[in-house]
């Protein structure tokens, strides 16, 4: 295949997103739900681009500068999806917010571009691009909501820590083009199987490009921007930012850490373990004492971030097919419980406090089972899919001989239980304070139920996506 | 035969039952006729048993009914062992069961719960038989423990009065102490023998005494006693021994024919029954004995001292009660079973016949149960007044009466007897014969002689009580006076026993005795000669008649003058102070102190809400860190670089 | 019925009926819900029954076995089957459900539907648990039954119910979650998640010895354990009463499941070398909170201690099997200890779910389960404060009920690993005579003590026929336990071989 | 004569300083905007000192785009700056606090 076919989904993608943009520049405002569909179509058209240009192994092109392989190709997939959800979510939000704009899909649709790069990525200067086409573009979303001074706020801030982020990256990665002299990250991974590659000046760009990969994640330190981007934006665009940009987090650490400098596993395990010591703790604890569900589940994310170092910590196969597994559940159930707080908002009013959930079971006994779905499988009960993600980077970590890491795990696991336990008492255990009925499209209905069964759906079967994981990785 | 016996058990339970669960659609006559024709069926057959077994001989029976559990090689069935000693108590529990019965349809005619009452005395029934009759140790624990669950229900049978039901549940509390022992006792048997079985378990008694047991450290005790001991327990929760004789007094708060059948005819001596059926255990255990015979002895004295300061009628005879169990069991201790088992027979008899007569006495006074509200009832009450001197008469042993040839034998026996503190016992026993006689006597001067105290109004129709009352009065007055004449000679004498109580020759002191016995007559005779007892009987009863009859005012004088025992007697020794006080208000206090303590401080509020809390708070701390300032983001990513370089740093 | 799959209709069938009643609603078709709900428990106790009369009481081998694929990553069966520890349990969980289906009736009001449902699929799982052979399936079950009752205490409990209900998870999620750790870690040696294979898995004793203490945690709090046992008292009291019921008959009894099915067989040696540890636990469980008992003033409260004494006999004789073998000469004292706690466990099912069944009859009532609002119920409910005394004495271990059964085998058995065992354990005939009965004298018996309950109706037919029922399993199994000790026997005396054989 | 290492001290110093600017400094956003494109130009520096040590291109190529790539940043930066202005009518960093805990 040549290089263009290897890259049909990216080509293809960059094509529809100058479609959208040129389409939606001439389209009056009552029309506008065209680009909406158009986004959509656009997603469906670059899955099928991935599915059919899908090489049987890994294969490189661009002068080994983008990769296309069965996972990456996977993971893009998912990721579609996943805008494909976040988009049907956020339309009547934005309907009624007066944001429904074609911006919010362009960029969300750049942003998806980016982290599509970013799977792809061959070298370290792909994965640059990729990384500021995304993050770009998130700069934007978030301070999308012109009128919003904490949306302004929040994006500021997400600017200046991003930024320093990306700087701090790329000065660890120029200290790894300074001892290795290439970019390309094959030849990274080959410089340093080599015995006695890895020397002090590698090692300090390693320092640099974790925190890199640990902030794109949001893990502790360097979560600060997290719960204040995901509280400060508006719901669709903390949608968007709370799922599918950690499959970008994933291609990242997965990409650099684990293919290029796996070689340097021994040295960036325990820089790795401290940061997921304390994702876990600071994302349970903290998590517990807010009463913005957006900065909950932010808070609740960072904990979930510990988990997926867990499969990386582990430094094995498993561990990455864990990591794997645990990010693309995760990003089921982020999407569909910031949908269901989509679901909850109406027009002038934001359901963005836990005190909106209450009562739910009265207003809606379905959506307070999807919402219960939603929460248990994040606190990792079964049969929810969100066990089997635990399970799986636990496993890993048990192989790797750091049981202290797993009993870690657990007890803060319990300790988190207890605010997804809260957002259900609240459903179910407490009367409604507003007795208003839920109002959505259709469609809306259709797909955040489907969202929450999945998450039961693949409780139940959790093999199919196992395997995948398993075929795909490693 | 396995019929019969079965017969004879389930007919008062399928009785019960009915009587029970269908009371209202039968009604009233209906219920008494079930459950008396029942009780009358297992009687009869009883009768034919003792007759088969004593008589023509018949051989023992001893087989499973059905297996109730199988664990490993360790079967455990229920089933029935009838020989001489269950026939004499199958026949003694049935009769004096009807009687009751029969005398309920009086005592309880007004009562809203005529029906749950046959269906309890029914059922009592049941659970006595089968107590009796079983031929393991389980059987013999479900019956136990049956016995007690319903004395439990018939004490309280008068729910509504918080005095019933406070006794019943201080029967039951102590019986369980009792029981506790008895279950030990079983495991221990078990432990050693491998078996529940009688039969099985006394094959290993002799091998048994040798083997030993370390409870305490560095004491090394004899299994078989240790097994003995706990098994007595039982018996002192049942048969209401010192200290564990608490209850009984209290349980007269029952109706009238159960404190005749429960508590002094039947329940009451199960435990001598027990200790009788396990004498091939206890022979083997001096040590055992000895304790039976101190504890027996103890008991017979201190509580039939009780018994002269009490007021209340059924109280009166319930110490005596007590006093008598302490006779039988003194008997017991001296290896003298038969003549435990004989004194058992014979007081049932008379016993429930004065209990009966106690209640024809209140009923015909309306529930008045105090005697110092009592007095010349006899020219009422004829029949009462002649049935009440004869189960007296019986009580204290008057020559020829059944009384008189059980105890006198009991205490020749102890006399005999070589178990260590024998001597204590027999003085102890001698001694009660004066008690005995003076309060049995004390009460008849003054419930049916002297002054009349009774309240006018009720005076006014005052009258004999109907037949039913007065018929099983007549029909134990009978057996009161002429079951020892008739029995004494074949059943104590005859070997009556031989295949169902062993004896150690060195211990058999019913042997010794019966060496000398010539048949009833001789044996009344010799007693004027050979013992103090009739003496000291006879002059219990001249001074109850000085102080009560003759010196009315006397006994309040005396009592005066030896404040601190009147004192101590009016308190029953201080023994429900100390438990309910002491016992009862510390477990209740240690168990709040725990609740509230332990659990509700410590474990819950300190661990459990205490952890909670630590994480709400440190939430609440590092929450704060979020200060919101950029600048103080960003320092925190760098001070994370400089940990991370640092580390590496430390690392090289 | 030999290819019937009828474990997992066991274990579905009760599922499907509870969506099919949520589907229909708490509105205009919950009187249908309602009948589906019990016709989907009797179907189920119904096709229960098969699983008795087929069963082999003469091998110690998992009847019924079901083995397909689940996942195929871990070597994970959907793989069900059952042997003589688990049966006795499912036959308790089949049999409860349908009365507490009754015991709802007309009682609960509120979201009636959900209330059902959840109820129905909390069966599924129990049955589950008692029947997966897989220990990741059996985990999955293990948990997920949190959630309907997490659910079920915290909708239609009492006041603090939130707190209860809270506590409640998070107790039992922090246990299990260690049993987890344990469960990958064999997993990880074994190479699959079989317990068949877990039993066979030889471990150092360190080994067993952690993982002994994260089953402990696990399934002490489930038991519950002193001092693992504080949430066991909230839940009870504000778990409506088909909750307690639930709770205290099955949930419990996991714990003690868990003891036999994995702690024991998987880690003999340190089961052996820590069995004066759960030995003690028994045995202040026994004493301590029966003396805890005697204080309550709630009668829910003062059940659900004595359901801690009286598991304290589970445990009990579950471990003093070590002792007892290296005590005696070759006697069958460890036998009749295990199956003394077995049985106990059986017949504590029955009896606590009795005695929490008449208590939520005299809260429907009164609304109050504070023993002082109550007192002479017997003068207006005669015929429930028969059936209520009757469980008052099971519940105080009289012989010819169910009550008496265990505990007698348990203290027989403990005898012979020592006397004090005994004589500590025997205490309960004073002490649970003693909470027991106090509890019938101030609540049954007496005057009638004011209005409310002078206005007490007596129970009827719908409530009687639910404790009738239990009344006559209780007096069965107590006059006749031999076909449940024979259930039993092969499979408890296979584990004790298995036990005594040193995986070191 | 001038090594490497001089180079990488100067561009540490420079990545130090933008660093040390943007905690620092508390006054005005537009000054960490600054200070961004300080730290991008210290890993500039890196990629250049070390292409020529290496005497290979690629480095200078990720410099120019680094370079570009800073430019659209720079944009962002101020387009969010002003959509900022616009509303909170201020650009001091310490009022940036609405959000928090």
């Amino acid at each position: 295949m040549i290089d263009l076919q290897l890259a049909a989904a990216e080509v293809f993608m960059v094509c529809a997103i100058c479609v959208v943009l040129l389409v939606d520049v001439w389209l009056p405002d009552e029309r506008r739900l065209l680009t909406f569909r158009l986004a959509l179509l656009s997603l469906v058209g670059a899955a099928v681009c991935s599915a059919y240009y899908l090489p049987n192994g890994s294969v490189t092109a661009f002068s080994e500068s983008f990769v296309t392989d069965p996972a990456s190709a996977v993971m893009k997939i998912f990721a579609y999806l996943i805008v494909g959800l976040v988009f049907i979510y956020s339309r009547d939000f934005l309907m009624r917010a007066g944001l429904f704009k074609g911006e919010f899909f362009i960029l969300a649709l750049f942003a998806l571009l980016g982290i599509m790069v970013m799977l792809s990525a061959h070298s370290m200067l792909t994965m640059y691009l990729g990384l500021e086409l995304l993050a770009l573009s998130q700069y934007a979303l978030v301070a999308f909501d012109r009128d919003s001074p904490i949306a302004a706020e929040s994006a500021m801030k997400y600017f200046v820590l991003g930024a320093i982020a990306s700087g701090t990256l790329l000065y660890g990665i120029s200290f790894i083009y300074g001892v290795t002299g290439t970019i390309q990250l094959g030849a990274i991974a080959a410089h340093f199987s080599q015995p006695g590659a890895i020397t002090v000046p590698a090692l300090l760009g390693l320092a640099f490009i974790i925190v890199g990969v640990a902030f794109k994640f949001g893990a502790v330190p360097f979560h600060m921007w997290l719960p204040d981007v995901y509280q400060g934006s508006s719901t669709p665009v903390t949608l968007f930012i709370g799922s599918v940009p950690k499959i970008a987090a994933f291609a990242l650490a997965w990409r650099i850490l684990s293919e290029s400098l796996g070689d340097m596993h021994g040295s960036w395990q325990t820089m790795l373990a401290v940061l997921c010591v304390l994702s876990l703790v600071i994302g349970n604890i903290v998590a517990i004492a807010q009463s913005n569900i957006k900065r909950m589940l932010a808070y609740s994310t960072i904990s979930h971030v510990g988990f997926i170092f867990m499969g990386f910590i582990a430094g094995t196969e498993d561990g990455l097919q864990a990591a794997m597994f645990y990010t693309l559940v995760y990003t089921l159930m982020a999407a569909a419980a910031f949908g269901m707080v989509i679901l909850l908002s109406r027009s002038g009013f934001d359901a963005e406090n836990l005190d909106d959930f209450k009562g739910l079971n009265a207003r809606s006994p379905w959506f307070a089972f999807v919402m219960l779905m939603v929460m248990f499988s994040m606190a990792g009960v079964p049969p929810f899919v969100g066990f089997y993600a635990k399970l799986v980077v636990l496993g890993s970590v048990l192989d790797a001989g750091l049981i202290w890491l797993a009993i870690t795990g657990v007890l803060l696991a319990v300790i988190g239980a207890f605010y997804y336990l809260r957002v259900v008492w609240f459903m179910y255990f407490v009367d409604p304070v507003d007795d208003s009925p839920l109002d959505a499209a259709l469609d809306f209905r259709v797909v955040i139920s489907a969202n929450g069964l999945g998450l039961l759906a693949l409780g139940l079967f959790p093999g199919v996506l196992l395997d995948l994981c398993a075929r795909v990785i490693g | 035969m396995e019929g019969i016996y079965l017969t004879i058990v389930l007919c008062p339970l399928a009785a019960s039952i009915v009587a029970g669960l269908f009371g209202r659609q039968i009604g009233r006559a209906g219920a008494h006729s079930i459950t008396i024709a029942a009780v009358a069926v297992s009687f009869l057959l009883s009768a034919y048993v003792l007759k088969a077994i004593a008589v023509d001989g018949a051989a023992t029976y001893n087989a499973a009914v059905y297996r109730w559990a199988a664990v490993g090689a360790l079967t455990m069935e229920v089933g029935f062992l009838v020989d001489h000693l269950t026939a004499l108590m199958m026949t003694v529990v049935t009769f004096v069961s009807l009687c009751v019965h029969v005398y309920t349809i009086g005592y309880m005619h007004d009562d809203d719960g005529y029906q749950r009452f046959f269906s309890y005395i029914s059922l009592f029934t049941f659970a006595m038989l089968m107590l009796v009759m079983s031929n393991n140790f389980l059987q013999l624990f479900f019956g136990w423990e049956a016995v007690g669950v319903v004395s439990y229900l018939l004490i309280g049978f008068w729910y509504k009065r918080d005095t019933a039901i406070f006794a019943n549940m201080k029967a039951f509390l102590v019986n369980r102490v009792g029981d506790f022992g008895f279950l030990l006792g079983i495991a221990a048997l078990l432990m050693y023998t491998g078996s529940l079985d009688y039969v099985q378990v006394f094959g290993h008694a002799e091998r048994l005494s040798g083997e030993s047991i370390e409870i305490v450290s560095g004491m090394q005790w004899s299994a078989l006693t240790v097994a003995c001991i706990c098994l007595f327990v039982g018996a002192m929760g049942k048969s209401a021994q010192m200290p564990l004789h608490v209850w009984l007094p209290d349980s007269m708060e029952g109706p009238t024919p159960i404190s005749a059948l429960i508590h002094a005819a039947t329940m009451v001596t199960a435990g001598i029954f027990m200790v009788a059926r396990m004498s091939p255990l206890f022979e083997h255990s001096v040590t055992a004995l000895s304790v039976v015979i101190v504890i027996g002895a103890t008991t017979a004295f201190l509580t039939g001292l009780l018994g002269l300061v009490q007021n209340d009628i059924k109280r009166v005879v319930a110490y005596s009660t007590l006093s008598q169990l302490g006779y039988m069991t003194v008997a017991l201790g001296a290896s003298a079973y038969a003549a435990g088992i004989f004194h058992l027979a014979t007081h049932a008899f008379f016993k429930a016949l004065l209990f009966l007569a106690a209640g024809s006495v209140i009923i015909a006074l309306h529930h008045e149960q105090d005697m110092r509200n009592m007095g010349g009832l006899r020219k009422y009450m004829p029949i009462t007044y002649w049935t009440s001197l004869i189960g007296s008469l019986a009580l204290i042993g008057f020559p020829g009466f059944s009384g008189f040839f059980s105890k006198d034998i009991l205490i020749e026996a102890v006399h005999a007897s070589t178990t260590p503190g024998a001597h204590f016992a027999y003085w102890c026993v001698l001694i009660g014969v004066f008690v005995t006689a003076l309060y049995s006597f004390r009460m008849f001067f003054l419930v049916f002689h002297g002054e009349e105290r009774i309240d006018p109004h009720v005076k006014s129709h005052l009258h004999e009580s109907p037949w039913v009352v007065t018929v099983p009065l007549i029909a134990l007055a009978i057996p009161s006076i002429v079951i020892g004449w008739l029995t004494v000679g074949p059943v104590l004498f005859g070997g009556f026993f031989d295949e169902a109580i062993f004896v150690l020759e060195e211990h058999d002191v019913v042997g010794e005795l019966g060496a000398e016995f010539h048949g009833s007559l001789a044996f009344v005779t010799h007693a004027f000669v050979a013992s103090p007892a009739l003496y000291l009987a006879a002059a219990g009863v001249l001074v109850a008649w000085f102080l009560y009859m003759y010196r009315p005012g006397l006994p309040g004088q005396i009592s005066e003058k030896i404040d601190v025992i009147h004192r101590l007697l009016v308190n029953k020794y201080y023994f429900d102070w100390f438990n309910e006080n002491v016992l009862a208000r510390g477990t209740r206090c240690l168990g709040g102190g725990l609740s509230r303590f332990g659990d509700q401080m410590v474990i819950d509020g300190g661990i459990v809400n205490g952890s909670a809390r630590v994480v709400a708070l440190l939430s609440i701390v590092v929450r704060n860190l979020q200060s919101g300032y950029l600048y103080h983001y960003a320092f925190a990513m760098i001070i994370g670089l400089a940990a991370l370089i640092g580390w590496l740093v430390v690392e090289l | 019925m030999n290819g019937l799959p009828i474990l997992s209709i066991l274990v579905w069938l009760p599922i499907v009926a509870g969506i099919v009643v949520l589907a229909l609603g708490s509105g205009a078709r919950a009187g249908q819900g309602k009948v589906v709900a019990l016709a989907a428990t009797v179907l189920t106790f119904v096709l229960s029954l098969p699983l008795y009369s087929a069963f082999d009481t003469t091998t110690a081998q998992m009847q019924f076995v079901e083995q397909i694929p689940w996942i195929t990553r871990f070597e994970a069966y959907y793989h069900l089957g059952i042997d003589g520890i688990s049966l006795p349990l499912i036959l308790l969980t089949t049999f409860l459900t349908p009365l507490v289906v009754i015991a709802g009736w007309e009682v609960i009001q509120v979201r009636a539907a959900q209330y059902f449902a959840a109820f129905l699929i909390l069966e599924g799982l129990m049955i589950g648990v008692f029947a997966a052979l897989d220990a990741l399936l059996f985990y999955v079950f293990w948990e997920a039954m949190l959630i309907p009752m997490f659910i079920i205490i915290g909708i239609w409990g009492g006041e603090r119910r939130i707190y209860a209900t809270v506590k409640f998870f998070l107790y039992t999620f922090l246990g299990s979650v260690f049993m987890l750790i344990a469960l990958i870690y064999m997993y990880l040696k074994a190479g699959s998640y079989s317990i068949l294979d877990f039993h066979a898995l030889p471990l150092t004793l360190n080994e067993q010895l952690l993982i002994f203490l994260a089953f402990l945690l696990a399934f002490a709090v489930k038991v519950p354990m002193w001092p693992v046992h504080t949430w066991l008292p909230d839940a009870h009291v504000e778990a409506p009463t088909g909750g307690s019921v639930i709770l205290a008959a099955v949930l419990l009894k996991m714990g003690g499941y868990g003891f036999v099915r994995f702690s024991l067989p998987i880690a003999p040696d340190a089961s052996q070398a820590l069995d004066w540890l759960m030995i003690g636990l028994s045995l202040i469980a026994i004493v301590y909170i029966a003396l805890v008992a005697l204080a309550q003033q709630d009668m829910k409260k003062l059940i659900a201690y004595s359901s801690i004494a009286h598991m304290g006999f589970v445990t009990l004789g579950f471990f003093v099997v070590f002792s007892i073998a290296a005590n005696s000469t070759g006697g069958d004292g460890a036998r009749l200890a295990l199956q003394g706690g077995m049985i106990q466990m059986i017949s504590h099912g029955l009896i606590s779910g009795a005695l929490f069944l008449c208590v939520g009859v005299m809260y429907d009532r009164l609304h109050s389960r504070e023993i002082g609002a109550y007192g002479g119920v017997v003068n207006t409910m005669p015929k429930f404060a028969a059936l209520m005394v009757l469980f008052a004495l099971a519940n105080a271990g009289l012989p010819g009920t169910s009550g008496f059964v265990g505990e007698f085998f348990v203290i027989l058995g403990s005898f012979q690993a020592s006397f004090w065992l005994a004589f500590l354990a025997a205490t309960t005939l004073i002490f649970g005579a003693a909470y027991t009965l106090w509890l019938v004298k101030r609540v049954i018996f007496g005057e009638v003590t004011n209005d409310g309950v002078a206005s007490l109706q007596d129970i009827g037919g719908r409530e009687f026929f639910m404790l009738a029922v239990l009344a006559v399993a209780v007096l069965i199994l107590g006059i006749w336990p031999a076909p449940l000790v024979e259930l039993m026997e092969q499979t408890l005396g296979n584990l004790l071989i298995h036990v005594s054989q040193s995986k070191l | 004569m001038i090594t490497i290492s001089h180079y990488l001290v100067l561009a540490a110093v420079l990545f130090s300083i933008s660093v040390a600017g943007i905690f620092i400094n508390r006054k005005n956003v537009i000054l960490l905007l600054m200070c961004i494109e300080l730290m991008l130009l210290a890993v500039n520096f890196n990629f250049i000192a070390f292409s020529r040590m290496l005497d290979d291109t690629l480095g200078q190529i990720f410099v120019f785009f680094i370079l570009t790539v800073a430019a659209a940043e720079a944009a962002i930066g101020l387009a969010i700056l002003v959509v900022l202005f616009r509303a909170r009518q201020s650009v001091n960093v310490e009022e940036l606090n609405s959000l928090k805990g």
